[in-house]
């Protein structure tokens, strides 16, 4: 259902050209209001009995290959499916005037197939279903880059295109191993869904859970970025329109991390141990590598971008410890960056389409001009350098906190100091960026006559993303109670 | 309907014979009326009773043989079904597109019946005479029909070129052919499955030629450097047809005489069984990875899908290095999707040549304006060669590269670097695709002057368009024939 | 029954910081009268709080509430709350932090009046700033502290970059105040993530961060030592960083950039007093070893003499105060760390001895935590008196000043108070404090750590240089001939500015005298009623103090010292009869050019962050752009550009075509044959 | 008797010339010819090998197989007078049969 109703929506607004593309913003925002609401009430359903949602149809059924369209949600998935609402919603909203220029029927309609495939890949509950969202998710997000991008689109577009695309396919490899294992395991019948795939796995061997599990990490990893997969992340960020970023960075990087959890740490736990110190590895590189990143980019937008790199690492930094507290704040990360970008990258469009430039030394003072735009923008860099009461204190502390108590034990303590770094230098680049962009004397480099502030529905839209902010930051426990089933299942598992 | 009450004895020969008929009559009723319509119609109204015929003898589960010579069984229906689809869509448009309307159209259609008889006697053979046979029926039915656009110096080259590749592979064909006779004493496929005992360098040198010759028929690597050649030079349903039909024919011999020679317990597949396999899989990494590669280099759109077709090819050359039954049905599913989807980008390049547009790939800038649907169209037609979801190519390619990895008796280390391979091709395969969805999307046209098209083409494009995304969706009715007729194949 | 409402004291700013931040925007002077009137609730509850928890059956043991907030999973899970703590130490600072506020809130009326649109944000700011400081006074555990810590750490961020866009004073102005903003969140910030960092540990420790669960010894005594010891330095870490503690103290004449009412704010009722508390506040664990609290002590003690060295010849009379303010706060933890240094030796030892030691020790809990709060008296009143003097003159550089005593006789007058007990003048406020610090060291020194009595000897000769250069800074200002800045001045400040004044220098004057009535008890019940005490020890009573003050030789010493420092000061400044000059080669010698250059700190710091930042940055991003990008770029250009290549194969000529047939058939032929003959085929 | 291998030889060396023939000569009607003596070649293997065997599948291969290379023969001379009209030439290596490359 959650599924079906953006993909009307997409269509219809795909077909309303001409004199009537005006309206497509209204079917776009209506269509994805409906998913909202759709997705809050399955909320509070699942909120009742904590038991798993779930639908379950028969697709492709062939002697040797049964594939069903199966949709599942749990504590994990849940989040993640309100925040594909919630940001598929403000992103209408907050693009109402943007996309007015060019062909906002087909923007709406790009907008509504993302949410399609984003729903499909977090509700779905069968690989070939999963794997088939997943690559759904690209095309959509491939157009906005290269209509409604910046001057080097293309080139990003593509980049992003093929990149993920490779990655998506060396998952696929990973599936198809997991896939014909099981099959063999369950007698002859290859059945692709989560529940035999995720409950026979675990019995299989070390060498071979190694193998998938690299397969399969690997396309997660280039999705989430991990260091040293990432160049296609400034780059598509650098050039996508704010609301491809948006759900870019909001959503689509939670694929990733998603993946890991749902597939490799379901699946293979035995792969997971073998490479855990990798994932470690690779977290602790991409959270320091990403936070440099930012510190040695001029352009606003990409700087965020490669603080997406760091936050994401610590994700997976998370999920590396294989704790309980781990998994569970990685989630929450998760859902707090979600939220966080959603509002970093808003004031980031606004500050290319409304100042005209993102490049940071051209900027200066704007607080002066654009008070409203200076708050937001506050709001958004606090949030996600982890002030506290804000959400994004609740995906760092208690995260590096459960990887500070797998340290423990493993008597490594000295690579807290990585994390620490890390945060450290988090800090000094927002707020040096802060420094450069809004204080100081306004800046003469560029016309600033026709800087107008923030905007109602973008006020709208910013408003909403920060209430969230602060409501999860002060009281976190509402996000995690959705999440905590999940984890404590999981840990079973592992 | 039994058909077995019509066609009597030559019922397995019954859909061959429907379109014999047609094809000498052809010529026939074009001097007659002179009217090329309904020389169209005649060829196009008995293409589809050949393929009436054919549909309910393959949903009957008709099997059966005639004069010893052809067998009929779910294997020969599927492929038939197949080349009939082929047949219909190419003669669909032909009326409608300038490239073919002006030639001689009763020995044009006569040649492109005649071609699939040809392929639809492959199918139903299990000797190597009579695949030789019917090879050589559709080859130089075909020599003909890329020459046929008399007036057209770039086709008289097209078909020098292919005439003389062709004859050269038929010289290799028979040469190995021969050479097979002498070591077994037979033609007949299974008998020789049995016959070979040893391995030596006649062996090699036989069984080498025949999948060059035959290598040839599907383009596959280093066999493949005519198709992009022939493919430009020949009028575009023409090329459609080559590229979907006769292709697919190679494919089919391969099928017949490797799956059978090699099927579980001959004493082939003892001596020589994985070697095989081994030089197949090197084959199918070749031919896909010059395939993609080329491709990439291409600014002639039909170029770009020739190679996209070698590309192909070499995808589903995988079922002969994996050789299990799984592979098979993969594989031929994968070649009905490959009808559409290349089929229809075919039909799309020919219905934009009639209406005058170039074959530049810069030719086809912001065509999305000019023609929404045909870029649509076309959009889903590379995205599905590509291999994204949900459309047919993806579902198809997720079995066949899938039975690279692992079959019914779980996972094959053995090619899961072919699989690799191909799935990165499949990735390359992407960068030239979204070259032209790009130039059709997002670059901006000279003109944004509306296009339009013959409905004809029309027609058939639609028709591609809802298999590409019914058979991306809802694979199962068509996945189970292709599981019946491997089972046939395999025994 | 008030006591139950402890969480309303840092609600009340909280409430006023929405309603000024969300309905305040269109009447902006509205919101200076409601920030009052939240500071004043506060202040009031604070009052019925405190005087029915002393009254009260519990006290002095602690009362306090909690409910759970979230946990984090593991073997055993960590349980996180959110509550009160009431015990004395909370009472005094909740008690001197919303009346000090609450005057600077009143006196910003008049010193912000001319701000327009601003003053809303400002009000609304200052707000949080005080929910901040309440909310970390009144926690119960220390994660709760550690996000009103935070919270504390932005607003000094917001406040400090006030002016950091469109600047009164132009351009240059702004920029400085980004900057000064920007350093003082990432200076503090490098201490908040090493108190991160303890936190953690203490939290791995006992997986809890409940003060109730961490002060008590059963617990305390489970727990593993050395970790306990790590994390206490790393607490202290974020001591450091807030309360401008050497090496991390130079935000904070940086931050001199913001409004003067916000530096009163950061100096006298928040901000840099939360690292004091906090030390007060984890001194159950902190005493766990004396390591640690040496290293306190020492910290202090070097804090106190080298702020105090950069204030001798500061022109600027806001940055004065400023190294002033690190220098008593280094007076602060030096007490803090002798009399913990004595506890812990005492634990340590335990028997009488070991009580006689703890009992010592007690009274630097007490002399840490009284000059905190004499402090914020003295502080907040000289801040307030310059932002006065500011206000009127338009100026900060003290050269131009001069002679304004005629001008401004109240301000003058209060500051005077002011300057009186900062420098220690017998019988105000910072003389008792002052002395008691100096007593604690001494005896620190005496009974523990030869260190301590090297801390005694830099602590008098601070208070020496205190005294020299409060007064420097008074006659500068006050006395003399006019400077080019006092003959436009405006002349006395608004009632509503001098009130604050007068009050304060009430207190400021005669807060020393609280101790006179049981202030010492309420404080260092903190210390003995989380019974560790060992043997029967107790703090001493407040006359005990009184007595060993006037008993002992070396408070004679300091009173002299500060009278002559004020001498000396006269002289030069106000007589001009000896001229400064003379000691510094008029401002050419090393030592003069060290203290404007103010030892070189920021100039290392630029260095520090410019090479590990920056510089790291721009190597990161080479690589990033050439190797890691570079390589994804490279292959996909060999991939096209080998398909360029290979298709040139394709040359058009058939017989080419026939010829890569036959090699073809030749070349596999072979390959047929060499597989075949590995895998044994032939 | 004669040995079956000297037919082969004999086959084999007919089958090189052809195929010499037909990569080196550049006139496309020779070229033709060349393959046709290559298929010939394949034929003497078939002819002998059957005679060897005993069996008559050899000849009938043979039989199918002339009549199907006289058949492409006839459509290949058609297809190069073809090429000559609109070319002007019938050699392979002429510019004008080498249009379509790359």
């Amino acid at each position: 259902m959650l599924i079906l109703i953006p993909l009307i929506g997409a269509i219809i607004t795909l077909f309303m050209g001409g004199s009537k593309q005006k309206y497509a913003k209204y079917v776009a925002a209506v269509f994805t209001l409906i998913t909202l609401v759709l997705t809050l009430f399955m909320m509070v359903n699942y909120f009742e009995d904590y038991s798993v949602l779930g639908e379950n149809y028969a697709w492709i059924q062939t002697s040797l290959i049964q594939i069903s369209f199966a949709l599942e949600v749990d504590g994990l998935s849940i989040l993640m499916v309100f925040l594909t609402a919630l940001l598929s919603l403000l992103v209408v909203i907050f693009s109402v005037h943007d996309a007015d220029e060019d062909r906002p029927n087909y923007f709406h309609a790009l907008v509504l197939a993302m949410e399609v495939g984003l729903m499909g890949v977090y509700l779905a509950a069968d690989y070939f279903l999963f794997y088939v969202m997943w690559e759904v998710t690209l095309i959509p997000m491939y157009f906005m880059i290269s209509w409604y991008g910046g001057p080097r689109r293309h080139y990003a577009a593509i980049k992003f295109f093929i990149y993920t695309h490779v990655a998506s396919l060396v998952m696929l490899i990973g599936i198809f191993a997991m896939g014909f294992q099981a099959g063999t395991m369950n007698g002859g019948v290859v059945d692709f869904s989560f529940a035999t795939i995720n409950s026979l796995m675990p019995m299989t061997s070390e060498a071979f859970q190694a193998l998938v599990f690299a397969l399969l990490f690997f396309g997660f990893a280039v999705k989430m970025p991990a260091v040293p997969f990432h160049t296609w992340l400034p780059d598509a960020h650098t050039e996508a329109p704010t609301g491809g970023s948006v759900l870019l960075a909001g959503v689509m990087l939670k694929m990733g991390s998603y993946g890991i959890i749902r597939v490799c740490l379901e699946a293979l736990p035995l792969g997971a141990e073998y490479w855990q110190w990798v994932i470690i590895g690779i977290a602790i590189l991409s959270m320091i590598y990403g936070a440099y990143g930012c510190i040695a980019q001029t352009d606003l937008k990409k700087m965020v971008a490669f603080s997406s790199i760091s936050h994401m690492g610590m994700v997976m930094l998370g999920i590396g410890c294989l704790t309980e507290a781990g998994i569970m704040f990685a989630i929450f990360q998760m859902f707090a960056h979600g939220l966080i970008t959603g509002i970093l990258f808003m004031v980031c469009g606004m500050t290319g389409h409304k100042v005209g430039t993102r490049e940071i030394p051209l900027l200066g003072g704007l607080a002066g001009k654009m008070p409203m735009y200076a708050l937001f923008m506050m709001i958004g860099f606090m949030a996600s350098l982890g002030l506290p009461g804000l959400v994004g204190f609740w995906g760092e502390f208690p995260l590096i906190f459960a990887f500070y108590e797998f340290l423990v034990e493993q008597d490594l303590l000295w690579m807290i100091l990585f994390c620490l770094l890390s945060l450290m230098l988090t800090a000094g680049y927002y707020l040096w960026a802060m420094q450069r962009t809004l204080f100081g004397p306004e800046t003469t480099k560029i016309d600033l006559t026709h800087a107008h502030d923030v905007s109602k529905c973008e006020g709208i839209a910013l408003a909403v993303l920060v209430a969230l902010v602060a409501v999860f930051g002060v009281w976190p426990d509402a996000a995690l109670q959705f999440i905590e089933p999940y984890t404590e299942w999981i840990i079973g598992v592992i | 309907m039994d058909m077995t009450t019509i066609f009597g004895d030559y019922t397995a020969f019954a859909p061959m014979l429907i379109l014999m008929v047609s094809a000498l009559l052809l010529p026939g009723v074009q001097m007659l009326t002179k009217r090329r319509t309904v020389t169209w119609a005649f060829a196009f109204v008995m293409t589809i009773v050949a393929m009436a015929v054919n549909i309910i003898m393959l949903t009957g589960d008709f099997t059966g043989s005639s004069l010893g010579l052809v067998e009929y069984d779910g294997f020969t229906g599927l492929m038939n079904a197949l080349f009939l689809a082929v047949l219909f869509l190419a003669v669909l448009v032909s009326n409608a597109s300038v490239e073919t309307t002006r030639l001689h159209v009763g020995a044009y259609y006569a040649l492109m019946i005649g071609a699939t008889v040809g392929m639809m006697f492959v199918a139903s053979s299990s000797d190597l005479l009579t695949i030789f046979v019917g090879v050589e029926l559709t080859s130089i039915s075909s020599y003909a029909l890329v020459a046929l656009k008399r007036n057209d110096a770039r086709s008289a080259e097209a078909a020098v070129k292919y005439v003389i590749i062709g004859g050269m592979s038929t010289a290799l064909t028979l040469y190995g052919i021969s050479m097979l006779y002498g070591l077994t004493g037979t033609t007949v496929i299974a008998d020789i499955a049995n016959n070979l005992t040893e391995m030596n360098w006649m062996v090699a040198i036989a069984f080498i030629s025949m999948i060059a010759g035959y290598g040839f028929k599907i383009a596959a690597g280093p066999f493949h450097m005519w198709a992009p050649d022939v493919y430009e030079g020949a009028a575009t349903p023409v090329s459609m047809f080559l590229a979907t039909g006769s292709k697919k024919m190679g494919l089919a011999v391969f099928i017949q005489i490797f799956m059978v020679l090699f099927a579980a317990g001959t004493t082939c597949a003892d001596i020589i069984g994985e070697e095989v396999q081994y030089l197949f899989a090197i084959i199918a990494a070749i031919t896909m990875t010059v395939g993609n590669i080329v491709a990439i280099a291409q600014n002639n759109i039909k170029r770009m899908l020739a190679y996209s077709s070698i590309a192909q090819a070499g995808y589903i050359l995988i079922i002969l290095a994996v050789m299990n039954e799984y592979a098979l049905t993969a594989g031929l599913f994968h070649m009905i999707t490959h009808v559409f989807m290349k089929g229809g980008a075919f039909l799309i390049v020919g219905a934009l040549i009639c209406v005058g547009l170039g074959e530049k790939i810069s030719d086809y800038k912001g065509l999305a304006k000019r023609a929404p649907f045909l870029a649509f169209a076309m959009m889903l037609f590379l995205f599905s060669l590509a291999g994204i979801p949900p459309l047919a190519g993806f579902t198809s390619k997720f079995f066949l590269f899938s039975s690279a990895i692992g079959g019914v008796d779980g996972v094959t280390s053995q090619w899961v670097w072919l699989a690799f391979v191909a799935i990165l091709n499949s990735a390359i395969s992407l960068y030239y695709y979204a070259r032209v969805v790009k130039a059709m999307y997002i670059e901006k046209g000279t003109t944004t002057e509306k296009v339009k098209i013959p409905a004809a083409f029309m027609v058939a494009i639609v028709i591609c368009v809802l298999a590409v995304i019914v058979l991306g969706i809802f694979p199962d009715a068509v996945f189970e024939l292709c599981e019946g007729a491997a089972a046939v194949v395999m025994g | 029954m008030f006591v139950e409402y402890t969480w309303l004291v840092p609600l009340m700013p909280m409430i006023c910081f929405l309603l000024i931040g969300f309905i305040g925007k269109k009447t902006p002077e509205k919101g200076g009268y409601i920030a009052i009137a939240g500071a004043l609730i506060s202040f009031i509850l604070a009052v019925l709080i405190s005087y029915e928890y002393i009254t009260g059956d519990a006290y002095p043991d602690p009362v306090t509430k909690s409910i759970e907030w979230f946990v984090i999973p593991g073997s055993t899970d960590f349980v996180l709350n959110l509550g009160y703590y009431v015990d004395g130490l909370t009472c005094m600072m909740m008690l001197f932090s919303s009346f000090i506020s609450t005057l600077i809130f009143i006196y910003s009326i008049g010193y912000m009046h001319d701000q327009g649109e601003r003053k809303n944000r400002y009000y609304a700011e200052v707000s949080l700033f005080l929910t901040g400081m309440l909310g970390l006074i009144v926690s119960s555990n220390f994660l709760e502290m550690f996000i009103f810590w935070e919270v504390m750490g932005l607003c000094s961020y917001l406040l400090i970059g006030f002016w950091s866009w469109r600047h009164p004073d132009g351009d240059a102005a702004s920029a400085n105040a980004a900057s000064a903003a920007k350093k003082a969140f990432l200076v503090t910030r490098m201490g908040d993530v090493c108190l991160m960092a303890g936190l953690f540990i203490l939290l791995g420790e006992f997986h809890s961060l409940d003060y109730t669960t961490l002060f008590d010894p059963a617990t305390i005594a489970l727990a593993d030592p050395e970790m306990i010891t790590l994390a206490m330095f790393l607490v202290f870490g974020g001591v450091i960083g807030k309360s401008a503690q050497f090496p991390l103290h130079d935000w904070l004449p940086d931050a001199m950039a913001g409004p003067t009412t916000v530096s009163s704010l950061i100096h006298a009722a928040t901000m840099v007093k939360a690292g004091v508390y906090l030390v007060a506040r984890g001194y159950p664990l902190f005493v766990q070893n004396p390591e640690v609290m040496l290293f306190v002590g020492i910290i202090g003690g070097v804090t106190a003499i080298f702020a105090a060295s950069m204030a001798l010849n500061n022109m600027n009379i806001k940055k004065v105060l400023a190294y002033s303010t690190v220098s008593q706060l280094g007076y602060m933890i030096l007490a803090l760390g002798a009399g913990g240094y004595l506890i812990a030796l005492g634990m340590d030892m335990g028997g009488a001895e070991g009580a006689t030691l703890i009992t010592a020790g007690t009274a630097g809990m007490v002399a840490g935590c009284f000059h905190m709060m004499n402090h914020a008296f003295f502080k907040a009143l000289l801040f307030m008196g310059s932002g006065s003097v500011i206000h009127a003159v338009g100026t900060e550089d003290m050269r131009q000043m001069g002679g304004l005593r005629k001008h401004m006789k109240i301000t003058s007058m209060t500051m005077l108070v002011g300057c009186l007990s900062i420098a220690g003048f017998p019988m105000f406020s910072g003389f008792w404090s002052k002395d008691l610090v100096l007593e604690i060291a001494m005896e620190a020194g005496h009974d523990g750590s030869i260190w301590f009595t090297v801390m005694w000897v830099l602590a008098v000769i601070t208070a020496f240089m205190t005294a020299f250069y409060m007064f420097r800074m008074w006659f500068m200002t006050f006395m003399g001939e006019e400077g080019e800045a006092t003959k436009h001045c405006h002349g006395e400040s608004p009632k509503t500015m001098t009130m604050p004044l007068v009050i304060l220098s009430v207190f400021a004057f005669g807060s020393g005298f609280l101790i006179l009535f049981g202030l010492d008890s309420l404080v260092s019940f903190t210390v003995t009623d989380t019974a560790f005490i060992v043997g029967g020890a107790g703090a001493h009573g407040a006359m005990y103090y009184f007595e060993h003050l006037f008993t002992n030789v070396y408070t004679y010493l300091t009173i002299v010292l500060a009278l002559v420092g004020i001498a000396i000061a006269y002289l030069m400044y106000a007589k001009k009869s000896i001229n400064p000059g003379k000691f510094n080669r008029n401002g050419t010698s090393m030592l003069y050019n060290a203290l404007t250059k103010r030892w070189w700190f920021p100039d290392l710091y630029n260095q520090i962050s410019w090479k590990l930042g920056a510089g790291v940055a721009k190597i990161v991003n080479f690589v990033d752009r050439q190797v890691v990008d570079g390589s994804v770029n490279g292959l996909s250009g060999a991939v096209v550009g080998g398909g360029d290549v290979l298709s040139k194969a394709q040359t058009g000529h058939v017989q080419d075509y026939s010829s890569i047939v036959l090699l073809g058939v030749a070349v596999l032929s072979t390959l047929f044959v060499v597989i075949a003959m590995i895998m044994g085929g032939m | 008797m004669i040995p079956i291998e000297y037919f082969l030889v004999l086959g084999a060396i007919l089958f090189a010339i052809g195929a010499y023939g037909a990569l080196t000569k550049s006139n496309a009607i020779i070229v033709l010819m060349c393959i046709e003596l290559m298929l010939n070649a394949a034929n003497i293997n078939f002819v002998a090998f059957g005679a060897f065997n005993a069996d008559v599948m050899g000849q009938a291969f043979v039989v199918m197989s002339i009549s199907v290379a006289a058949a492409e023969v006839a459509v290949g001379i058609a297809i190069l007078l073809n090429a000559y009209k609109l070319r002007k030439t019938t050699e392979l290596d002429d510019k004008q049969l080498r249009s379509m490359r790359w």
